[in-house]
């Protein structure tokens, strides 16, 4: 299968997640650069973390209209495997590709911590190889993670199974104590509703070998993997 | 030349928890009278267009697009005439005083 | 000319009459300008460069010691690294944020300039007493703008350390240290070699920023700097990024042979130095440099201290590919003059000239003074203290517990909680232990980096407490299993011009040499902030150590904490 | 009760990283016309005083000590009461339309 990891002015996760995808899982991986405006011939596209355009304004905002996001937007919308990493996240809330947006942490902070997440939905092309219920370990590393969506929004989140994960404490309870950004529902990351495109503040690549402290994040990464190799194309 | 003068804040119903801290700030410091702060941005932008009806258009959209995100922020503008004229008069008209320093 | 004209700019009658001789004539005011800032004690090192002989500066593995943009040293597998620390501590007083930003700016914009991959950040930070609230509106600043910065690179900031004393308060220090990776066949220095090769200028636009940063970087505070206020800049690590990626483009490519960063004094000593290193001279047309500002005069363009620019000398032909490189990250690369063979520094504003001096006038022919040094009478106060005098504790649980809640040992997640310290996916171990430990990714080697100093006990004796700044360094690289290998250093400290602060300047200096002689950890480089003081005195003279160390395998690195019931615990030393 | 509407923004001449970002932006989507944007902070204070001269007096200090950061901003401010009076329409008066959504 073959990865494109999209590189904005500004990203600075790229490198980590090819890393990731070509080094440690072995996979196919190539950098697809912002000005261009084609991603065919690809499987599965990564938004990485970073500071796209400076985060300047708003985190994602100008990324959004970057020569290359018609081109995700097709792809995403014909069912491609589309993963948003942080900033990748962020960028497909201002791209529409999800619903809901984005605000500052409630603590007006930065906050670099490992966090616990509760895997809501498992049956998804990312969190296949977890158990539904499960709680993993995954990084977070941002300023503007405070996921926000109106009432409505939330409640058809929530009866599609569009939440994926939520922060929670290492022994799977929801609490605001383990909420480190002031997310709606502590909301780590969502999920469209045609089931291909994952959005989440937490970084798989930064746990995706043991020596990094542990390797959650592989699990994702390869779970993608295995769906793809599986033949679960969305429609096919 | 034209200037767009735009804010964007955020919607009624939507947290600003910049602004509670901004609140809390300024209670701590002693000012008891400090009810509510709500915090939001103010852009300008210097337009080299000389039709307004179409530099309004154009703003208008540049906001919608994206200065101001729908979801959780509202935005609003004025476009003045760069031609000399000191446009403070019309912002400060309100102003007990107005400082710069 | 009016002495009252070059006094204003920071020279001394004496070094004017210098400045005459060299020239044979006036200087006008744009020279003037120039030599202002070259012979500033930020760039000149004038009452240090004496002092600074003393250190160890060589061993085998040094590969670059003092006096260029950062120091290298050799990690085996034709690979090297790449480090310096440096003071932000005058701009973070007046505005903490932009201050500690742009200090992370130009020190990283140091790693790069040799050629050198940025990996990672660390930070020593000194405030006043936290129950001050400037102090926690200083701190807060500091700590989010070395955030800002840091993190918008996307470079993890890995380790630093935070004290609080009184003698901080009104003049806080800021040190970042970066650390950067290289194949060492890239490595490049910041010469302008080869006479009719281009001068090229890439990066942000030249504004009004911070004309006299760096005369101002060596006065005392004092009610007056808030009056120069406007020489603070603000920072775009936005900007940075891309320059990053541009510069190890264009030296991936080998496009160049010389680079240099624009930190204090700007075009003025990125241009000279380049030119005194090779032995040449460069010639400027300051009206080709883009500007933010219209009206800019000569003297502001060649003094502006604008952040996120880069000097650089391509080689011959590679002009173009520089260009095209810089336009796809967004950037404007611009050609702004020719290296010459004549040693001069010949600025012109539209071909006609402005100034013209030799480029080593304004670097080697820098004054340098030997400060009188004067043992302090305080010394002989504080080392009469009794400590066996101290009465003893009644409750040992409320003293234990006292002193975990204080903030000079308390944690400091608080701070390192607002720094990524894990993007680049190498950080072995972060903050929170003795050491942090980055892999190098394809290799088994890991790099152990730390940065350390004490200024209360170099207050109490300057020359242990800087033989102990550099031997706690040491021990912490030791104790996560890695062989130190070198240091930079940052030196903070008073007037130099007190005879005082020049015994202290003097003797921490001899302590770190002998530390480093012993350890085998030469000195590769640092920076030298002085006039560290306030109406209300001096800091406590403070030297921070920034050291690198290697595992050579990394799967034998040690973390602090007990791992298992029953594992012996072990006291080692006296 | 008093509303202060506060403007900081950056003095003259001090790099705005993220107007020239947002400029490059809206020139990238198509809007060829701007020439040049810059981005400030917009804060509403709402106070629980009735006193316009001394609302007045805090409204300047709370600028000068926390709101702008002197060194690289400067700011300005109305007041207005809140007897129900929109005060848009002052502020908007030069406004081909305003618009929120
Ligand atoms: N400013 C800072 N930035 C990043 N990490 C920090 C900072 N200050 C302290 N730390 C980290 O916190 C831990 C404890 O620091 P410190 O109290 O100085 O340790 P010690 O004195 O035991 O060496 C260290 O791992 C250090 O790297």
């Amino acid at each position: 299968m073959k990865f494109g990891v999209i590189v904005f002015p500004g990203s600075n996760c790229d490198q980590d997640v090819h890393y990731a995808l070509g080094s440690v899982l072995g996979q196919n991986v190539d950098y697809l650069w912002h000005g261009d405006t084609s991603v065919s011939g690809y499987d599965c596209l990564i938004l990485p973390g970073g500071f796209s355009y400076g985060d300047y304004l708003r985190a994602g905002a100008i990324a959004r209209f970057a020569p290359i996001m018609p081109a995700v937007i097709d792809f995403a919308r014909s069912g491609g495997l589309v993963l948003g990493i942080c900033n990748g996240f962020q960028i497909l809330l201002e791209a529409g590709l999800l619903p809901g947006a984005m605000m500052r942490n409630a603590c007006l902070q930065f906050r670099c911590q490992w966090t616990c997440l509760k895997v809501d939905n498992n049956a998804t092309p990312f969190t296949n190889r977890f158990r539904e219920g499960q709680v993993v370990r995954i990084p977070i590393a941002h300023g503007e993670g405070n996921y926000y969506a109106d009432a409505a929004t939330l409640a058809q989140l929530e009866a599609n199974r569009q939440i994926i994960f939520r922060y929670c404490s290492p022994d799977g309870e929801v609490t605001p104590a383990a909420n480190p950004n002031g997310s709606v529902g502590n909301i780590a990351g969502i999920i469209n509703r045609e089931g291909n495109v994952l959005g989440m503040m937490p970084h798989p690549e930064r746990c995706a070998e043991g020596i990094l402290g542990g390797s959650d994040g592989r699990e994702l990464l390869a779970s993608i993997v295995d769906w793809w190799e599986r033949g679960e194309r969305l429609g096919a | 030349m034209l200037l767009a003068k735009i804010h964007v804040t955020l919607k009624p119903g939507v947290l600003d928890p910049q602004g509670e801290a901004v609140g809390k700030g300024l209670r701590a410091m002693g000012y008891g009278g400090v009810a509510a702060v709500r915090v939001g941005k103010y852009l300008e932008i210097m337009l080299n267009l000389d039709d307004r009806e179409g530099a309004g258009r154009q703003v208008e959209e540049m906001c919608r697009r994206l200065l101001a995100n729908p979801v959780i922020e509202e935005y609003r503008y004025s476009l003045e005439d760069l031609a000399g004229v000191s446009t403070e008069g019309t912002l400060m008209r309100d102003a007990t005083k107005a400082s710069q320093r | 000319m009016e002495p009252e004209i070059y006094r204003r700019m920071g020279l001394t009658d004496a070094e004017f009459e210098k400045v005459k001789a060299i020239l044979g004539r006036e200087p006008n005011y744009v020279e003037l300008g120039m030599f202002a800032v070259m012979w500033s004690e930020h760039c000149g090192y004038k009452s240090s460069r004496p002092v600074l002989k003393l250190f160890p500066t060589k061993a085998p593995w040094v590969l670059q010691g003092p006096g260029e943009n950062a120091g290298i040293v050799d990690i085996g597998d034709g690979q090297a690294v790449v480090f310096k620390i440096e003071s932000h501590n005058h701009p973070s007083a007046i505005e903490p944020f932009q201050g500690a930003a742009t200090g992370v700016g130009g020190i990283v914009r140091d790693i790069f300039a040799m050629g050198a991959r940025p990996i990672a950040v660390l930070n020593s930070l000194r405030f006043g007493p936290l129950d001050d609230s400037r102090t926690r509106y200083l701190m807060g600043g500091v700590v989010g703008g070395i955030a800002f910065y840091g993190n918008c690179l996307g470079l993890p900031t890995v380790a630093g350390e935070v004290y609080f004393e009184p003698s901080y308060a009104c003049n806080p220090l800021v040190n970042v240290m970066a650390v950067g990776l290289i194949e060492q066949k890239n490595i490049r220095r910041g010469t302008a070699a080869g006479v009719g090769n281009a001068v090229m200028l890439i990066g942000a636009r030249t504004g009004r920023d911070g004309i006299h940063g760096a005369t101002f970087a060596s006065e005392e505070l004092s009610e007056a700097s808030e009056e120069r206020r406007p020489s603070v800049q603000v920072g775009d690590p936005f900007r940075e990024k891309l320059l990053i990626e541009a510069c190890l483009e264009i030296i991936n490519e080998d496009l160049i042979i010389g680079m240099q960063d624009m930190g204090a004094a700007g075009i003025t000593s990125s241009s000279c130095e380049m030119a005194a290193r090779a032995g040449t001279g460069m010639e400027i047309d300051i009206a080709l440099v883009p500007r933010r500002e219209e009206g800019m005069t000569p003297y502001e363009v060649m003094l502006s201290e604008s952040q996120e620019r880069m000097l650089l000398v391509p080689k011959k032909g590679a002009e173009e590919r520089i260009r095209a490189i810089c336009r796809r990250w967004g950037l404007e690369a611009v050609i702004i003059g020719r290296v010459t063979g004549d040693g001069l520094m010949r600025i012109m504003e539209n071909g006609r000239v402005v100034a013209e001096v030799p480029a080593k006038a304004l670097t080697d022919q820098c004054p340098v003074y030997e400060r009188e040094r004067r043992r302090p009478a305080y010394l002989d106060e504080v080392r009469q203290r009794d400590l066996s005098r101290l009465p003893e504790p009644e409750d040992y649980g409320r003293v234990l517990l006292g002193l975990l809640a204080a903030p000079n040992l308390a944690s400091k997640e608080w701070v390192y909680r607002q720094y990524d310290y894990m993007v680049r996916t190498d950080t072995v171990a972060g903050p929170g232990g003795d050491a942090a430990i980055l892999r190098v990714k394809g290799t088994s080697k890991g790099l152990a980096l730390t940065v350390d100093g004490n200024g209360r006990y170099c207050y109490l004796d300057p020359e242990r407490g800087g033989a102990i700044a550099v031997a706690e360094a040491a021990r912490n690289l030791a104790c996560v299993g890695a062989r130190p290998l070198a240091i930079t250093d940052c030196l903070n400290f008073g007037n130099p011009e007190k005879p005082e602060v020049a015994w202290q300047f003097y003797q921490a200096v001899r302590g770190m040499s002998r530390a480093c002689e012993v350890l085998r950890t030469p000195v590769t480089g640092g920076n030298v902030s002085f006039y560290n003081e306030t109406e209300s005195g001096a800091i406590y003279p403070t030297p921070v150590v920034g050291m690198v160390g290697l595992l050579p395998d990394i799967e034998k690195r040690c973390g602090i904490g007990f791992r298992r019931e029953g594992d012996l615990l072990i006291l080692m030393g006296e």
